[in-house]
């Protein structure tokens, strides 16, 4: 039954591992940096499962307490990418950015981009 | 309307956590995985997720600079005074056992590791938050066509 | 060497951390090396799980998931968005020392311990040691936490001091308050306003600007305002 | 048929769903046209793939202080991952990042979020 279990875990880490590779191919051929992000976010939960699952296959399961800490911190990242390329800033609060329209990359020329208020 | 509503309620839920597990780490780091530095980072970075949904003015007045400023210095002199403590005791410089000579099960040990890592974890939170500091507190001038 | 299926894995992390370090230097787009950079701590923190070394995952996964992210596009917010391409002429003296430096590598690896072999000088000497002694001397389960802040305090203590400089060069450098809101950084060197007559930017820019800021920065600036890059 | 034995099949019914779910979504990721249908194949990983790969493992380590961890990153993921996509979707929706269309059209993002406004 051990076995069973050991071969279950195996394989569902395997495939973990297949998972991770293919989101990895988007992240890499992404065409908008909207799918970077989106890949990286995918990525991340893909390898709390992978280190979740893992730690079953070795039998140590300190590698759960990585893949907490992943779950907690992957959201910083997130936050501060969109931040990031929303407002073109890092030190303005969310909370009274007002609503305007940066131009994803077109190749055209636009108008000027408003950034959030600095508070 | 207010904008990023849902960031703001899930970073406000998330915040305490992600504390509260720095302190896990720091506390719990002699039976599992973890220590002072890793600890400090943790909390660092849940610091800079206040300051990325709340602004960094808001961070500012939950940790000022001159906590920064301080805590830095004192985790290094936590660190070195707890050294200079075994040598006034009569023991080599860091040789913790000094702190309770007739234990048996090393307590003194257990003192001394709990003094250091805690100055560790005070030198890197405060580290990792005065470089946060230091670059989000500025302002790019960029034209549409730089970017 | 008996084969055991756990290596399926690590060949398979490792395999994904070649990749991306193929593609952090031969993509152009910071932004994309930034991520880049946040997988290849996630891919590291899992294969050092599977090493057994429990601390190290979780130093790379709190510093690399978190903190590094932040802290390379706040630094990326100052400069440009793209690398700037390297001729190749320049490049070939840097690829010549590393193909050498790669050959020594793979000439030094004959006399490497086994993958996992239990008698490699990691484990067969003081390391070995210090295993035993933790029972008996400290009363503490994790080995890790015993050895880096008792037997090697002196160690440590140097590390926290490293981060501590660190910190004080940052201070003394930048400031806390980016001085005040004042300063503005200038990638590429143009100086907005003196190219092309650009609509009205921020109202902070009319305030009478830092001494600092008019000097060699600003010089170099006129000169090159005409030949974007 | 023991408890055990039980654990095991439930645990590895879960596990193989999850672990399927979460193969369809990263295909998903790969093979579908356009940003927007990429993040539902993202978000079907983000979700159902994890909660019911860690829910498997949690039947499998029975109650320890292993399943009350799994049952941490359960809640943060399940807390996180949604907030991550809603973000990322609201980005691109803003920046103007237009939905790959067939026969019928979608409202231009600008207007569609005039709308949204009004209606709080």
């Amino acid at each position: 039954m051990a076995h069973f279990l050991y071969t279950l875990n195996l394989g569902a880490a395997i495939f973990m591992l297949v998972a991770m590779a293919l989101v990895l191919a988007r992240l890499l051929s992404g065409p908008t940096l909207y799918d970077r992000v989106l890949a990286v976010n995918s990525f991340g939960t893909t390898t709390i499962l992978f280190l979740c699952v893992f730690s079953f296959v070795i039998g140590r399961t300190d590698g759960i307490d990585i893949a907490i800490l992943y779950a907690l911190m992957n959201f910083i990242a997130t936050i501060a990418v969109l931040k990031f390329f929303r407002y073109r800033a890092l030190d303005m609060s969310l909370e009274d950015a007002h609503i305007d329209k940066p131009t994803i990359k077109t190749g055209k020329k636009t108008g000027p981009v408003k950034r959030g208020r600095r508070t | 309307m207010s904008p990023h509503l849902v960031l703001r309620v899930v970073a406000k839920m998330l915040i305490p956590l992600i504390a509260l597990f720095a302190f896990y780490v720091q506390f719990h780091g002699d039976f599992g995985p973890g220590g002072g530095f890793q600890a400090g980072v943790i909390l660092a970075a849940g610091i800079i997720l206040y300051a990325l949904v709340f602004g960094i003015d808001a961070a500012k007045k939950a940790v000022p600079p001159s906590w920064i400023r301080i805590g830095m210095s004192f985790g290094v002199l936590l660190y070195g005074g707890t050294g200079v403590a075994t040598w006034m005791l009569g023991g080599n410089f860091l040789d913790y056992t000094q702190f309770a000579p007739e234990s048996t099960h090393a307590a003194g040990q257990h003192w001394g590791i709990f003094a250091v890592e805690l100055g560790v974890f005070c030198t890197v939170t405060c580290a990792m938050l005065a470089i946060f500091y230091a670059f989000g507190s500025r302002t790019p001038e960029l034209s549409d066509e730089d970017w | 060497m008996h084969f055991s299926p756990i290596f399926i894995l690590d060949f398979g992390l490792m395999a994904m951390l070649l990749v991306v370090a193929f593609a952090v230097v031969r993509i152009r787009s910071l932004f994309a090396i930034v991520m880049l950079q946040g997988v290849y701590s996630l891919l590291s923190a899992a294969w050092f799980v599977s090493l057994d070394a429990v601390d190290v995952a979780f130093t790379e996964a709190a510093v690399g998931a978190g903190i590094s992210t932040v802290l390379m596009l706040g630094a990326m917010l100052l400069t440009d968005r793209q690398a700037k391409p390297i001729p190749v002429h320049q490049k070939m003296g840097p690829f010549l020392v590393v193909v050498v430096a790669g050959l020594a590598m793979f000439y030094a690896i004959g006399d490497m311990p086994a993958y996992g072999d239990a008698l490699s000088p990691a484990n067969a000497y003081i390391g070995a040691e210090y295993i035993e002694a933790t029972k008996r001397e400290i009363f503490i389960p994790n080995v890790v936490t015993a050895v880096l802040a008792s037997y090697r305090g002196y160690d440590t203590f140097g590390e926290t001091v490293v981060i501590f400089m660190a910190g004080l060069g940052v201070l003394l450098l930048l400031g806390l308050n980016g001085n005040a809101g004042k300063w503005r950084a200038k990638p590429n060197g143009h100086n907005i306003g003196e190219g092309a007559p650009t609509p009205a930017r921020n109202p902070v820019e009319n305030e009478p600007k830092p001494v600092a800021k008019s000097t060699k920065a600003k010089r170099t600036a006129k000169k090159t305002v005409g030949v974007k890059s | 048929m023991s408890i055990e034995v039980l654990q095991m099949f439930i645990s590895a019914a879960l596990i193989v769903s999850g672990v399927f779910f979460v193969l369809a979504g990263s295909i998903g990721i790969i093979r579908l046209p356009d940003f927007y249908t990429r993040m539902h194949a993202a978000g079907m990983t983000d979700t159902l793939g994890a909660e019911l790969v860690i829910l498997g493992l949690m039947v499998q380590s029975g109650f320890t202080q292993t399943s009350l961890k799994l049952l941490l990153i359960a809640f943060f993921l399940f807390l996180t991952s949604p907030t991550a996509s809603h973000a990322v979707a609201n980005a691109a929706h803003q920046a103007g990042l237009k939905p790959l269309l067939g026969h019928f059209r979608a409202p231009n993002p600008g207007e569609a979020v005039v709308e949204e406004e009004e209606e709080h």
